[in-house]
């Protein structure tokens, strides 16, 4: 095979790869394009994804948006009705399985059988690949509100067909945000390459005037993620997809804490995308933002996650994202009931009216503005040198030499040689900085907040620092001090 | 760090699950409280368990599962033990190992009837395993 | 009987009055100034209020405080238990029952009859003065953490006096927050003079080296009150309470739900009311401030409710006021169970820990703390004019001319001139100002600020904009948007 | 505003009850539908709102309970009623009326068995109201 650049694929190209990957599972074969476009043309607008979110950045509003997904399309139905009836869902999702993901359908079958025999659900999302075009049609007929397929698929491009051909128009993920969080051993090329695939397939979609929305995968491990990392990450992706041909992105974001950090964050991200696809020439694309309400341990008790779900919603709201997606008052315990979810929605919505007016304009902000958008910078443009102004070959050469880093990834092709800690007002620093290519300047800033913390804490900034702000929210605070 | 204490465990986190900040602080917690670890990370199959287990000649196999897929997953695991030779070998399991949220007995007795010895809810702290990991080998 | 004047009571008036009050229900016999100075005398300091609250002043940390009250001694004692221990209070409360806050014993005393019997709660609170000085008692006995009565009692002086020497050690209320929220006929002279009596006896423990802390009530009617007007009622009860030998005192305010305003409207309140004492000699007197979640009418669904109660807590944090009472999930329907209690305070807790280290730094904050401040200014200003210098008839005057003017509040001797309204950002400004003596510039602001949001929603200002604000939380938004 | 449809109302807050937003609202939305309202306000005696309901010749008499107290508050005023020669008319009563979040059917029943004719939970809008008053007295 070539090596991987960031180029546009050829119809054949796409179409010699297509052939194989339609046969990997016998539902493949009901996927025809041609009369996948003329079912998505017959869509009404209210059932377009891309339509409702440039709709609600005109007016700077925030979207609500669950996660949900069961292995059974009758129980799937259901529980997406009431999430849209309900929970008052702006936005619906399809969470798949963590089988497909793997894409192992045989284990995904099993777990449909099982689930229909035990009548529990014993797969933890809907095997979309199993239940093929016509299963997806009966969510997207059944329903009245945009849906998106949400999952965690290193190699994505059968369900990509089989979601797309099934109506569905917004999808989430990415070559760098759906493995290295996602996966143990596959190449980073091999993603890359498989979601550029996914990748020109959208834009086959967007060019027969099936617009659909993709999402670049933001919040990573959810584990202390500093804004700059994921922005990094959140951009190449953007820029990989525009030049596959994909129009419309949402770049995402899982909150950190800090109020005044996650909405410069919130900021930048939507600046700084646009900036970097205009000047690689995909001024065209549509750009969107979503934040993630919290995405690491949840407290168990039900009334301290709503504190936790409400904080999110906040910063959504003060930030302006285009949506937010909701965590639930069972996310520390298990896959949510309906009931649940819509509690959680319920809850964000309260939030977002409330709040949806009202605005952050502080001192600090402008600082943190400056502040992520040159690490974010510093990242990017390191990219670049290596990859020799390749985008595709740059994210390869960064992620293997840590210069773009993940924390707590499971990958092993993920460095893991910067650690985060939070500083004294809880917003997310690097302890170690690794071999991110930081200047100087913004390395003195990341010690000096780091010897601050560990100054009022009385204790070096360690290991079991990290492991403190792992644990900090779920045990009900935000920056892990230690035992008194 | 505490004194060596002799006892061997293998870790991970089973099947198709790729949840790793638990395990990696699972891992750091079992060192400091002495016992030698072996951790198989995320994606473990149960072979790979078996094989770490006679490998290391290890006291336990620590399975950790967080996604929802535990009991597909753990199923048969202590028939394959025995069956390696690892007949009595310490089972634990723990995280959030069903979908949802189900009565706990219930769980615990499904997963007692799997052959593991031991089974954990969600939000089991460190402190919690190695209480019963000291008790059940026996360590100080 | 004299003019009210602001002026200390003698031990004589004190004492003569003494004897009339504490007759009006057989329970006053039983107290005993010196024995109740010897048993306030030995609480341990971890049971006095003023101690707790300044140490938490001092660390800049927000305490949590429920509100509850049953009518049987026995269940109050499981009640606080439970908010204690399960809960996690830091604070706790006694609220009264209503027929105690209105002088009728007789109906108090057959809502504790009918309550043993029926094992149901008939009183909508704890009815302290049919329990007398033992039965508080045993309540301060068996908590270890302080407690404090809070009621709406316009005339609490037998109250007082049983709370007192029954070991309470915070006491709510004041003149003016007691009486026009509470009371439909009571004159304000009337109650200006009956809380200088609970003011005086107050001085009379801290001068016997028994601090009781005293807080004015701050949210008065709890609807669409604009910051400067409770903030001048604070004012003013606190001079008056100073005056009369009261050392420790906390002021109070309802959050509107604009996040700038409240956080202005917190710390303004500190410095305002610190600046005012010192300037009529009491800079000896220790103050802090309480924030009270959202005070007004509360959405039905609880996984809104708790959207509300976060957002007061995150208020509460981030301003860092000395403490925070809660609200619970059960507000819209009824007095709530002590688990829904409970979780009202685990879900505040989480939020102040996760916020309590983070500040707001907003250029519009600064402009939100001039305007409040000049507004309050302007006030009390007037109040000390009309009063010829002398604070407790400018209080009275001002309330009969609606200077001072209390929005929807049931007294006949309240004005009801001023209308008020939010702004578009949801802030609460004034649309009618009535009488309020504000100055040309600040009715420009206002005026504009009603504009803007007239021009927005496409309507006149008018009493449906009223209506809607009141109902805006309720039905999950801030700002009455007309329906569409 | 509505024509005025003819129907007199007495309206107000019973007992010791000072909440005083919810009546000012009704009065306000019970104008703009055609009712003739008489607002007492709040802290009205049973005595107060029969006097102004037979000085006004009412056809109905609205009562508002907010703080919790209103099945104390509230014995006794059909009786009275009767007594005072308004058989029959018209009794409501709403707002949180109970202490503490009771289940409302049992609290309609016993509000019923004291003799109200309707008995409205919490939250209840005035189109609510305002739509049962219509029914019930043959308005519109
Ligand atoms: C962070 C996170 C992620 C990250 C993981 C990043 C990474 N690669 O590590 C991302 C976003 C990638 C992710 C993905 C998914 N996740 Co996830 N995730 C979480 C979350 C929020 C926190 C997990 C965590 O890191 N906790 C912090 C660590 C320190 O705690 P811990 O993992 O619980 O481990 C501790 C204890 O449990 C205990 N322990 C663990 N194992 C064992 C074993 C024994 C024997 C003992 C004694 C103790 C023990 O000790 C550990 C250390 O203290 C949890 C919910 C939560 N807990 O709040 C959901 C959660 C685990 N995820 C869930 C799901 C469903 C998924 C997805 C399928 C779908 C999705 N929502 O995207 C995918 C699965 C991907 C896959 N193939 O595995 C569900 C599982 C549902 C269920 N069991 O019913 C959860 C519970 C959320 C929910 N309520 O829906 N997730
Ligand atoms: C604001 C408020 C106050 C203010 C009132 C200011 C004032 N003077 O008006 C203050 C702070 C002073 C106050 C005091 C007290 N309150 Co209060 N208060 C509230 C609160 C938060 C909102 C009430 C309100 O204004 N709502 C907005 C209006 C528009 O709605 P509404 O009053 O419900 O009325 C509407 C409908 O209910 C309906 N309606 C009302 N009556 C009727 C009658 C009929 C026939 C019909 C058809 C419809 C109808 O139409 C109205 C207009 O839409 C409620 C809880 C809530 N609802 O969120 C508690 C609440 C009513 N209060 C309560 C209590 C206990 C008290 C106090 C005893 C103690 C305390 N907590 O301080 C004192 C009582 C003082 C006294 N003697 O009455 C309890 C009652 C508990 C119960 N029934 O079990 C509540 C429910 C809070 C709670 N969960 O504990 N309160």
């Amino acid at each position: 095979m070539d090596q991987l650049k960031n180029k546009k694929w050829t119809r054949d190209q796409l179409e010699s790869v297509r052939k194989e990957v339609l046969t990997q599972w016998p539902t493949g074969k009901d996927v025809d394009l041609e009369e996948a476009f003329a079912y998505h043309q017959q869509l009404p607008r209210h059932k377009i994804f891309s339509e409702k979110l440039n709709k609600a950045h005109e007016q700077g509003k925030t979207l609500v948006q669950p996660r949900a997904g069961v292995p059974l399309i009758q129980d799937m139905i259901h529980l997406l009705t009431y999430l849209q009836d309900v929970g008052e869902a702006d936005l619906l999702p399809t969470t798949i399985d963590s089988y497909t993901r793997q894409n192992r359908y045989q284990e995904a079958e099993m777990g449909i059988t099982e689930s229909a025999r035990t009548q529990k659900a014993m797969l933890n999302g809907f095997p979309a690949v199993n239940h093929g075009v016509s299963g997806c049609r009966q969510l997207i007929d059944a329903l009245d509100t945009p849906l998106q397929v949400r999952h965690g698929t290193p190699d994505a491009r059968l369900l990509t067909e089989i979601a797309y051909a099934g109506g569905y128009t917004s999808y989430e993920g990415g070559g760098i945000s759906y493995n290295i969080p996602y996966a143990k051993n596959v190449p980073l090329e091999t993603t890359l390459r498989d979601w550029q695939y996914v990748d020109r397939l959208t834009g086959l979609y967007e060019e027969a005037g099936c617009p659909i929305n993709r999402e670049p995968y933001g919040p990573l491990t959810g584990t202390l993620v500093p804004p700059f990392v994921s922005h990094s990450v959140a951009i190449i992706e953007s820029i990989l997809a525009a030049e596959q041909g994909v129009k419309n992105i949402t770049v995402g974001y899982g909150q950190c804490g800090n109020l005044v950090q996650d909405v410069a964050a919130i900021q930048v991200l939507q600046s700084l995308t646009d900036e970097y696809l205009r000047k690689f020439g995909y001024g065209d694309v549509k750009v969107t933002t979503v934040l993630h309400q919290w995405m690491g341990g949840f407290p168990q008790e039900e009334s301290k996650a709503y504190a936790v779900i409400s904080w999110g919603s906040a910063v959504a709201a003060l930030a302006h994202a285009t949506k937010v997606i909701v965590k639930t008052p069972h996310e520390a315990v298990g896959v949510p009931t309906q009931e649940a979810n819509a509690a959680g929605m319920l809850c964000t919505r309260q939030i977002i009216n409330m709040l949806g007016e009202q605005s952050l304009n502080t001192y600090s902000l402008k600082d943190e503005k400056v502040i992520i958008a040159s690490e974010t910078r510093c990242v990017l443009d390191r990219c670049l040198e290596l990859g020799k102004d390749d985008m595709a070959q740059g994210a390869i050469l960064a992620i293997r030499s840590g210069v773009l880093d993940i924390p707590f990834a499971p990958s092993r092709y993920n460095a893991g040689k910067m650690l985060p800690a939070r500083d004294n007002d809880g917003a997310i620093r690097l302890f170690h900085t690794g071999n991110i290519p930081l200047t100087p300047e913004l390395i003195d800033f990341h010690r000096e907040k780091m010897e601050e913390r560990a100054k009022y804490e009385n204790r070096q900034a360690s290991f079991q620092m990290v492991i403190d702000d792992v644990y900090a929210i779920s045990k009900g605070r935000l920056v892990g001090r230690p035992k008194v | 760090m505490e004194q060596e204490n002799g006892k061997r465990l293998v870790i991970g986190v089973i099947g198709a699950d790729v949840h790793a900040v638990g395990i990696r602080i699972l891992e750091f917690a079992f060192r400091q409280a002495g016992f030698q670890v072996t951790n198989l990370g995320v994606m473990v199959s149960q072979e790979e368990f078996i094989g770490a287990a006679l490998e290391t000649g290890a006291d336990a196999i620590v399975v950790s599962s967080l996604y929802g897929h535990g009991e597909l997953d753990c199923r048969g695991l202590r028939d394959k033990c025995d069956e390696a030779g690892l007949e009595g070998i310490l089972l634990y399991v723990g995280g959030n190992i069903v979908v949802g949220k189900q009565d706990f007995n219930d769980v615990e007795k499904r997963f007692h009837e799997m052959g593991f010895d031991r089974v954990f809810p969600p939000g089991t702290t460190p402190e919690q395993a190695i209480e019963c990991l000291n008790k059940d080998l026996g360590v100080g």
